[in-house]
């Protein structure tokens, strides 16, 4: 018996266009990620950098950031915590990846159940999460490779910019995906917002 | 139909538009750029209203935010709005409001009687009586009181409009488009900063906008904000208040102009702005002064006649005198000469100035060194009565429909005190203003808020502030282009009162008089806070916008002091009255939380579960079938699936959280009462964690998976509160310590699996792992796969059977559930909700959140024995304090209704011999010896296992003879979870 | 000077109301007294009027740095009750609430104690449990309460959304003799009573030094000079820390803000008390009209009087939710008290550390139904030099012997947690 | 509304940080007693003025931040992480 695709938190939430339609609508998707927390253990700064250079190919990122490597993507959570990101891949894999990779240096929780992300892009991205979102998003502020945790309708909420359109990677605790989505499009309706 | 007072031209409003309205069920009309005030006196209507206490019939007074007078009910049904200020509210096609506080019609409102009786009801009567007998308070007195209190009525409907929160940040905020705010917001936003200028009007412009020959310049002004793309402009947004560092909050009223709002348009959206710098552009509210008869409908503050005559080309009456104390007034007089209005007298405590003069020279007949001391008339102004200063007597009566009044202008101080800024009396302005600070660099206030009045002045005053406000936000000034204009004079003559026979006001909505005001000092109440609130001055609708300062100077002249020392009552939110969905946002009814699921909610929604709260997850209470007669059915139903076969439950929601590190044992060792240094891997262990005061927080199962990683799991309530009990810890007291805490909550959903045939459900859907009890005994873990999933299997049990607990990567635990329901189907198997699992683990005795409650021990518990001997852990030291030790703490028993028929309940109390000596902290119905059973603490009650005691309910008249048991009823050799 | 009755209010209305005086002196500090009370709240003035009438002790200053009444007593949401679960408060507020029932007559001041009830909701089965277990508690120390059902409730105060979408409500305890008073009147009619009975009530004279010697209070030093006294009670909610301080002593207080709000006047639409099971929120109606309403702390210490907005957003939202008829009003004013918060919720009536100084302290946000019963237990504690039975186990000294008075279950300093 | 500068996430709302009590008090050595743990739990200077305090960046970066607040006028001066110090300033 073949094993079982897991079931996304948003599997059975809403799908269409909702709200105003202008010519260009906000765009929402839930792009399925494999995440892995990364822990730094005491006094092994530079032999974890060394480590996430060799397996990942990139540098972990400074507080309030991002960095993406050859096939990954990692963000900065909590001092001394990352999060390790890439498209779902086999069940179990980018963290058996990143064990083998850390060990003696972080440790390695799989979330890859236990978030959720979310895909926020259009122009009106900002307006739209101004109704929730208490931070400074504004490319004075904010932009590409940032990120930051922050609640948002009461719900922590990982965000980071990932391009300039802008848009966004939202992502939540999955047992509190549905009603964080229903926020979101209580959010963007007024704009205009497709749901894919 | 026809709009007898409205202008052929001029102004702000629209002519083409005709928007039609009702007000008490009559139909006029106004136009687009109206208010609801505006609209009215256009079409002659004057009484809008009762006062507060006295139900004096009330007109317009004011053409702003201040009006005390002009509250109506606006809207119908769900959507009306009590106290809704005509003078705000923007004129819409359809609009209808209905005057309040009344008892007949406005015309004949029977309660006006309560002005005769006026010297028995001043100023704190009711302290003095209402106090024999002393049942009659609520039965009598109050009664009345409360029926003639209170202003308009509320709906007493649900609003059908929906309100959302929004967060704004900027290096600039202004507030007030008026000429300064206009400046300001232009020298900030020329300056490179992100701006925004919020305008609590819908037009910008502020006193321009009674100003044609500057609407260029507001013309000009405005098109050059809209063109800098860093410049917010916010009309319909009024900032209510300023709070630390530099946090202001506003609501925009997004849909209030409009009959209602359109589709996924909120009614109003509450703004929290965070600015590095601030301009207040707030301008000034004009006072009144205090005469006889100073509240006839036709008495208006003479800016607000100006207003309506220039803005929206309204003449507010047909022969119209002024009462003014400065120069700057007089331009209502020539704006309302202009309009046609016959100007019958301008009465001037001064003997002379600039403006008298040129009103002379206009033709308008000034009477100088005179004051107005009384007005004639009933319902609406028919003359007023004009005597000499310093002279009690009165004068002649010229007849007039327009008493036009200014006795200066206070400065809109309000945010500005609010945020901290001193206040500064100015002698020149008879006003407080803000006093200028050094520390507060990233505030300051523009214009008429801080006394500088008139277009050229204030507007220079504006840019100033501006660019100094976007230098304190890091940017280089910059300059801009400023109008040249002359400013009338805005100084008054320090007239407060006019003292004659009637009843003067000062503060118009509450009927509070001078008089009063003189009542409460007599009395003692001479400090400003307590004669206001002793005669609630100052306390309405408007708090004290239009009369609060006269109040002040009416005090201060009975003390015999200087206004400047006696000071006004502190400032507080609000600057004006705000709608309460607003200020909730959109978290309000069903979002008011937001619910958490498990992985397996949909699952249990096809069983057709019954939900119940635990916190903000969703729970199944229990799973009804066919043929439960009713709730309790269900429950021991599925009780006895588990004690009988085999059940399944969901207990993901169980927090989840991995320890890691070098030192994740000793870490443990310290915040846990019991050790698990001595834990082997692939074990686990039942763990009590204590708080600092020796009071029992949590308990849970910890899983050592390596030698250095935990796999800890805490009770669905505490989840959050252990994980930051934890990171506390680590944070500041072991910062030694390597170690790393992840919560996983989140990541694995968990489904137990309890009953005689749980090893059999189990081992057909667990692969490559023995689960026979030698291989897999009781506290035994290990990973596998469950139906070619990855799982995590675990021995251990709450309910008393034989059990296990599959966890599974959340994304799994319905195909794991299925797999399990189908592996069952032999078994008959069940799914037993949270009531069943209550039900088991009372009977067991295991203690939960009832008893876990925060105010009980270890000790209590009957868990003493968990509490090592040896080695630190958190809430050790305190435990052995003698209060927590004392053997005559209540003490967990077990319970049993002696009549088996009899219910007992969670929240009795145990009588021994008609003493309280304890209670019950949960209850249930047995299934294994039907009946009611439950656990309590008992003093004593070790000793007590075998008697019988009574549960006594008297809230429910129930005293219900139970025995006590031993807790510990169910198999208390524990050998089920063995075999 | 003469009593006040409606007699006399028409007596004096007929002639121009010119022969009031005022409410009570203005004294002047005299140079020593039987006692001193620090604070010119509610809760030092009762502790004057009950030092006066109940033990005879008339030579008694109260001294205030401000004005009367301007702490607490001005600025709170005026609820009484006696709604407690454990016998050592439930006993003790009931005292209190019992004082209030004849305040009236006693004081012959109007302080507008209105019995319109105190209703808790609650939403599931285990804050039921809890009203059960705080109700019964009460019935069996012989105060009245009453476990009502949803019709209940939609009875006592039919707009409540009993359905709220989210926490739909099961029912409440109801405490009928519960209700509101007017908060400034309390604080007068104290001042007006204890004056009448010789009582110095000294404003604008605050205490910048307490005079002990031999470990023995003998006085406190003030803007107004030295006043000696062989007893000092202190009643100074919000300035507790800084005063023991003086003292020596250091107590297990932190000073936060509980915000309060009023809306715009409104034909009577709520009849009773009502706190919300599901959130921080309460409201009550004043007979003027107003909406009278709050929630819980800001969550941090302060002495700034000033509220912070997250937490008046969450009350706005807590009132919605359970009333979504409250939309379209108006929130009017909003404020904020000083709170002295205690680590288990409950206050202290007590002797201290210093001979001959006593304190009424740590009210968290329940001092204001306190007022008469602490002046009344303070006043018995001064007088006797020992607590009441009512107050015995109000002590500092509770938390060194294990012996919380821990209504809830939240732990020492539960907001700091 | 306060505004905290946390080190590692910049400025922030206070609803983002949860308040842990006066931070200069210590946890005492395990075998300190009762009336040190007594001290320790329950006893507070409670100042009015400047105080440091514990507040978590929960809401964030989950830290345990050291914050240097005036009580009053709630001004934020200095933040640190939880294992550096911040001096209480004289008045």
């Amino acid at each position: 018996m073949s094993a079982p695709e897991p079931i996304h938190a948003l599997a059975f939430a809403p799908r269409g266009s909702l709200g105003a339609a202008p010519a260009a609508p906000l765009r929402v998707s839930f792009p399925a990620r494999d995440i892995v927390q990364v822990m730094l253990r005491r006094g092994q700064d530079a032999a974890f950098a060394e480590a996430m250079r060799g397996a990942f190919g990139m540098e972990p990122p400074a507080p309030g950031h991002t960095a993406t490597g050859q096939d990954a993507t990692a963000i900065w959570i909590q001092p001394g915590q990352w999060l390790l990101t890439a498209p779902r891949g086999v069940e179990g894999a980018l963290a058996a990846r990143a064990t083998a990779a850390f060990t003696g240096f972080a440790a390695v929780a799989d979330q890859s159940h236990g978030r959720t992300t979310i895909l926020l892009s259009g122009a009106a991205a900002r307006e739209a999460l101004s109704r929730g979102c208490r931070l400074d998003l504004h490319p004075r502020a904010f932009g590409p490779g940032r990120a930051a945790s922050t609640p948002i309708a009461q719900i922590g909420c990982l965000l980071h910019q990932t391009d300039a359109t802008p848009s966004f990677e939202l992502t939540v605790f999955s047992t509190l995906a549905e009603p964080f989505l229903h926020w979101l499009i209580e959010a963007t309706a007024p704009l205009g917002v497709d749901i894919a | 139909m026809s709009q007898r007072f409205r202008l052929p031209s001029g102004g702000h409003v629209d002519r083409s538009q005709r928007l039609g309205f009702s007000f008490d069920g009559r139909r006029y009309e106004g136009h687009a750029g109206d208010t609801l005030a505006s609209a009215l006196l256009a079409n002659g209507v004057r009484l809008v209203g009762r006062s507060f206490k006295y139900h004096r019939p009330r007109g317009i007074f004011s053409a702003g935010i201040e009006e005390p007078n002009a509250l109506v009910e606006l809207r119908d049904g769900a959507r009306r709005e009590p106290n809704t200020r005509a003078t705000v509210a923007e004129l819409f096609d359809g609009l209808s409001a209905t005057s309040q506080n009344h008892r007949g019609s406005l015309g004949f409102d029977w309660m006006a009687v309560n002005g005769l009786l006026a010297p028995f009801i001043g100023a704190g009567f009711y302290y003095k009586t209402f106090m024999w007998p002393a049942a009659f308070w609520e039965r009598v007195y109050e009664p009345m009181i409360r029926k003639a209190a209170g202003l308009g009525r509320a709906s007493g409907l649900p609003d059908p409009d929906h309100y959302e929160a929004a967060h704004a940040h900027c290096d600039v905020l202004v507030v007030g488009a008026g000429a300064a705010g206009l400046a300001a917001a232009r020298a900030a936003g020329a300056a490179g900063a992100r701006v925004i200028l919020a305008e609590q009007d819908f037009l910008l412009g502020g006193d321009l906008l009674n100003e044609a020959e500057h609407d260029a310049w507001r013309s000009e002004t405005i098109a050059a904000l809209e063109a800098m793309p860093e410049v917010t402009v916010m009309p319909r947004t009024m900032v209510f208040g300023a709070y630390d560092q530099g946090v202001l909050g506003a609501i925009e009223r997004v849909a209030d102009h409009l009959p209602e709002p359109p589709p996924h348009t909120p009614r109003q959206r509450y703004w929290t702005i965070r600015a590095t710098a601030v301009v207040l552009a707030t301008g000034a509210h004009e006072r009144l002064i205090a005469f006889p008869g100073n509240d006839r409908p036709g008495v208006m503050l003479a800016g607000a006649a100006r207003t309506y005559a220039r803005r929206y080309g309204v003449r507010a009456g047909e022969t119209a005198a002024l009462f003014a104390t400065h120069d700057a007034a007089y331009d209502a007089a020539f704006a309302l000469a202009e309009a046609g209005t016959r100007i019958a007298a301008i009465i001037d405590p001064r003997t002379d100035s600039a403006a008298m003069q040129r009103a002379r020279e206009a033709g308008l007949a000034v009477r100088a060194g005179s004051v107005v001391n009384g007005t004639v008339g009933g319902k609406a102004l028919r003359g007023v009565e004009i005597g000499t200063v310093g002279s009690a007597s009165r004068g002649d009566a010229v007849p007039a429909d327009l008493l036009m009044i200014s006795g200066g202008w206070n400065p809109a101080v309000h945010l500005a005190s609010m945020s901290g800024a001193a206040l500064r009396w100015d002698d020149a302005l008879l006003a407080f203003v803000p006093e200028e600070r050094e520390e507060s660099a990233w505030q300051r206030s523009a214009g008429a808020c801080r006394g500088v009045h008139g277009f050229g002045a204030a507007a220079a005053d504006g840019a100033a502030a501006g660019r100094a406000a976007a230098v304190a936000a890091g940017f280089d000034a910059a300059d801009i282009p400023l109008p040249d204009a002359p400013s009338a004079d805005h100084r008054p003559y320090a007239l407060w009162e006019v003292k004659g026979g009637g009843k003067a006001f000062v503060d118009i909505q509450d009927d509070v008089t001078a008089d009063d005001i003189r009542l409460a000092h007599r009395e003692g109440f001479s400090h400003i806070e307590h004669a206001k609130r002793y005669t609630t001055h100052a306390m309405g609708t408007d708090q004290g916008k239009v009369g609060g300062l006269v109040g002040a100077a009416v005090l201060a002249e009975a003390r015999g002091e200087p206004v400047a020392s006696v000071g006004l009552p502190r400032f507080r939110p609000y600057t004006a009255p705000i709608a309460w969905g607003a200020m909730a946002g959109g978290e309000v009814g069903r979002h008011f939380q937001p619910v958490r699921r498990t992985a397996l909610h949909g699952v249990h929604d096809e069983l057709g579960a019954v939900w119940m709260d635990a916190g903000i997850w969703k729970r199944p209470a229990y799973y009804p079938k066919a043929g439960d007669t009713d709730g309790w059915a269900s429950v021991k139903r599925e009780a006895r699936a588990v004690r009988e076969r085999v059940g399944v439950c969901d207990v993901s929601t169980l927090g989840k959280i991995v320890v890691e590190g070098p030192d994740a044992a000793t870490f443990l060792d310290r915040v846990y009462a019991n050790t698990f240094s001595t834990l082997a891997v692939g074990r686990a262990r039942y763990g009590l964690m204590l708080r600092e005061d020796g009071i029992v927080f949590d308990d849970g199962t910890t899983t050592r998976l390596g030698p250095d990683r935990f796999f800890v799991t805490t009770t669905t309530a505490q989840a959050g509160p252990v994980m930051q009990h934890l990171e506390f810890h680590l944070a500041s007291a072991w910062p030694d310590l390597d170690v790393s805490l992840a919560s996983v909550t989140d990541q694995w959903a968990a489904m137990s699996i309890a009953g005689p045939k749980a090893r059999d459900v189990v081992a057909a859907v667990v692969h490559g792992l023995d689960v026979s009890s030698e291989a897999f005994p009781f506290m035994a873990v290990a990973d596998c796969k469950v139906a070619g999933v990855p799982a995590r299997l675990f021995r251990i049990s709450f309910s008393g059977e034989l059990a296990y607990e599959i966890a599974t990567p959340a994304g799994y635990a319905t195909h794991v559930w299925q797999a399990v329901m189908e592996a069952g189907v032999p078994y008959g198997i069940e799914p037993y909700g949270v009531e069943a699992l209550g039900l088991l683990r009372i009977e067991k005795g295991h203690v939960a959140g009832s008893e876990i409650n925060g105010q009980t021990t270890a000790l209590d518990l009957g868990l003493g024995r968990m509490l090592k001997k040896k080695g630190e852990f958190i809430g050790r030291v305190l435990a052995q304090r003698p209060g927590l030790t004392d053997q005559s703490r209540p003490h967990l028993v077990g319970l049993r209704s002696v009549d088996p028929a009899r219910q007992i309940r969670a929240g009795s109390h145990l009588l021994v011999d008609g003493q309280d000596c304890g209670w019950i902290s949960s209850a249930t119905q047995s299934v294994v010896d039907p009946g009611w059973i439950g656990l309590g603490l008992l003093r004593d009650g070790e000793a007590r296992i075998g008697s019988r005691i009574i549960a006594a309910n008297p809230l429910m008249g129930e005293e219900v003879p139970v025995t006590v048991t031993s807790p510990h009823g169910y198999d208390a050799e524990n050998l089920r979870v063995r075999t | 000077m003469a009593g006040y009755s409606g007699f006399r209010i028409l007596a004096e209305g007929l002639r121009g109301n010119s022969g009031w005086t005022p409410a009570w002196r203005k004294a002047a500090p005299k140079p020593t007294y039987d006692v001193i009370v620090v604070g010119g709240g509610g809760h030092g003035l009762a502790t004057a009027f009950y030092l006066a009438s109940m033990h005879g002790i008339t030579n008694v200053a109260v001294v205030e740095r401000g004005l009367v009444g301007q702490g607490n007593t001005g600025r709170n949401t005026t609820i009484v009750r006696s709604n407690y679960l454990l016998p050592e408060n439930n006993n003790f507020y009931e005292h209190s609430l019992k004082l209030w029932e004849g305040l009236e007559q006693s004081l012959n001041y109007n302080v507008m104690m209105s019995q319109r009830g105190v209703i808790n909701l609650f939403h599931n089965d285990a804050q039921r449990n809890a009203a059960l277990r705080r109700g019964n508690s009460m019935r069996l120390n012989g105060i009245d309460a009453e476990i009502v059902d949803r019709d209940g409730v939609k009875a006592l105060c039919p707009i409540v959304d009993l359905d709220n979408g989210r926490y739909p409500v099961m029912g409440g305890l109801l405490q009928r003799r519960g209700g509101t008073a007017r908060h400034d009147a309390v604080a007068w009619g104290f001042a007006h009573a204890a004056d009448a009975r010789g009582v110095d009530i000294i404003e604008h004279c605050e205490v910048t030094g307490m005079i002990v010697e031999g470990g023995a209070i003998q006085g406190v030093r003030t803007t107004r000079g030295e006043i000696r006294a062989p007893k000092v009670g202190l009643a100074v909610a919000g300035s507790t820390s800084t005063l023991t301080a003086m003292a020596g002593f250091d107590v297990p207080i932190e000073t936060h803000l509980l915000q309060a709000f009023v809306s715009e006047g409104l034909k009577p639409l709520i009849d009773c008390v009502v706190t919300f099971g599901a959130g921080h929120f309460y409201v009550s109606q004043s007979d003027k009209g107003g909406l009278v309403f709050g929630g819980g702390l800001d969550g941090y210490p302060s002495y700034g009087q000033r509220g912070t907005l997250p937490t008046a957003e969450h009350v706005y939202a807590a009132g919605i939710s359970m009333i979504p008829a409250l939309g379209r009003l108006r929130g009017l004013r909003n404020w904020a008290g000083v709170m002295d918060m205690t680590p288990d919720g409950s206050p202290y009536i007590c002797k201290t550390p210093v001979r001959g100084l006593y304190m009424t302290a740590g009210w968290c946000y329940g001092g204001f139904k306190a007022t008469p019963g602490s002046g009344w237990c303070h006043a018995w504690t001064i007088a006797k030099d020992e607590p009441h039975r009512l107050n015995a186990a109000h002590t500092l000294d509770r938390f060194r012997e294990g012996r919380m008075l821990d209504e809830r279950g939240n732990g020492p300093f539960f907001w700091a947690q | 509304m306060l505004r905290i500068p946390c080190p590692h996430c910049g400025a922030r709302d206070e609803v983002e940080f949860t308040y842990r009590g006066d931070a200069t008090v210590t946890r005492p050595a395990p075998d300190a007693g009762v009336d040190a743990f007594h001290d320790y739990l329950y006893l507070r200077r409670n100042p009015r003025g400047w105080q440091v305090e514990w507040w978590q960046h929960n809401g964030g970066c989950r830290a345990f931040l050291k914050v240097l607040r005036h009580t009053v006028t709630h001004e934020v001066r200095g933040v640190a992480t939880a294992t550096e110090t911040l001096e209480v300033p004289e008045a």
